[in-house]
């Protein structure tokens, strides 16, 4: 088992109650997996709606996760 | 000299021109992005901005780098701000310098297209009437923002 | 605010900036002429410039409306220095503000690009060596200026 | 008679020796007249190769001068 991190910005933040959530995940678990798994129905939106990262950089949804990792879910960004 | 800088106080103009001032340099182009009063005809009263500071600045640290090697750039000065901004307050500014105007016009606006379209920045509208909301949220209404 | 002027004196970027900075605007774009330490492959050591004052600030004011009328921006700054100038130090200013940040890069442009065809101001080089000669002078040596 | 005043700048008013000189002219002399008589020998250029303004506004060659008006020889510009 492996513990990570995630982070959620701007409306996900919001939909998730919280900026932060810690979550133990099975070995081989992808960010795709979690967020089907575990955030899909809250954030009402296809993991196709949103960009990934771990450990501050780009990730894709295929990405397997390891133990400590910091995901975050990123909205579209509107900066500007 | 080159900044690339999330911040949560006021940016300071200033600064970035000083920093991208050169001798070698004949053109100097700067965009600021300030709060506008309207967002899709509706009164607003100001935004709210986070980031992803971390990524945010490590993706403005790629845009720089690519605004020099594209355009041929001498200096580059990218600096988001963050937080409660109000009305007419300033929440971006790109400023580069290059020997000829049209590259410094050209990477200036490359780089706060790409700041825009990247980088991991947010914003919340704070409409005139009190209520909120986050740019592009799908929940917010088609009518209300895109 | 708008601001048309042909000045001996140094560019306070902040006048301009302060001049443009509105509510109603989302985009501010400013361009600075700066002086280069070389010209078509040659070192300078500054330029001398000078206007046909009460011709050259008409066709900036004929300018600046173009801009208004073609890039629906909100306020236009165009300035001008003249005399004796170092390097690095600001030849011109022009600085724009627009809802929209398209807007108000393409406007400024077309001011630079428009103030550097029609306004009647000249530059004289000097160079290193120091020598000196006006830009576009036929007998300056076609090696030496365009 | 007519008496007008012409401005020279940059290159023109260093071959011209002075920024200003005084001209009396013949009644329906034109600017392009005026050129070809009084500066074209040591201009050493056609008239096409400058743009001419009386009373800071924009003139063709062919403009008529009158009394009193201030003509200006505008070699290429290089402002900016």
């Amino acid at each position: 088992m492996a513990e990570i991190t995630v982070l959620f910005f701007s409306y996900a933040a919001d939909r998730m109650n919280g900026r932060q959530h810690r979550y133990t995940i099975e070995p081989g678990t992808t960010i795709g997996d979690l967020y089907r798994q575990e955030m899909e129905e809250r954030l009402q939106q296809p993991v196709a709606a949103f960009m990934f990262s771990v450990n501050a950089e780009w990730a894709a949804p295929s990405q397997i996760l390891h133990d400590g990792d910091e995901v975050a879910v990123i909205p579209p960004v509107s900066g500007g | 000299m080159d900044i690339v800088r999330i911040q949560d106080v006021p940016i300071d103009v200033n600064e970035g021109i000083a920093a991208i001032i050169d001798e070698r340099a004949g053109g100097e182009a700067i965009f600021l992005g300030t709060v506008r009063n309207v967002f899709e005809g509706r009164a607003s009263r100001g935004l709210f901005y986070e980031a992803y500071r971390d990524l945010a600045e490590k993706e403005m640290k790629r845009i720089e780098e690519e605004l020099k090697r594209e355009f041929d750039v001498l200096h580059v000065v990218m600096v988001h701000r963050i937080g409660e901004l109000a009305l007419g307050e300033i929440a971006v500014m790109v400023a580069v310098s290059a020997a000829h105007r049209h590259q410094a016009i050209r990477a200036c606006e490359a780089g706060i297209d790409r700041i825009k379209s990247r980088v991991p920045i947010w914003k919340k509208e704070r409409w005139a009437d009190g209520k909120t909301a986050w740019h592009d949220d799908p929940e917010a209404g088609a009518g209300q923002m895109r």
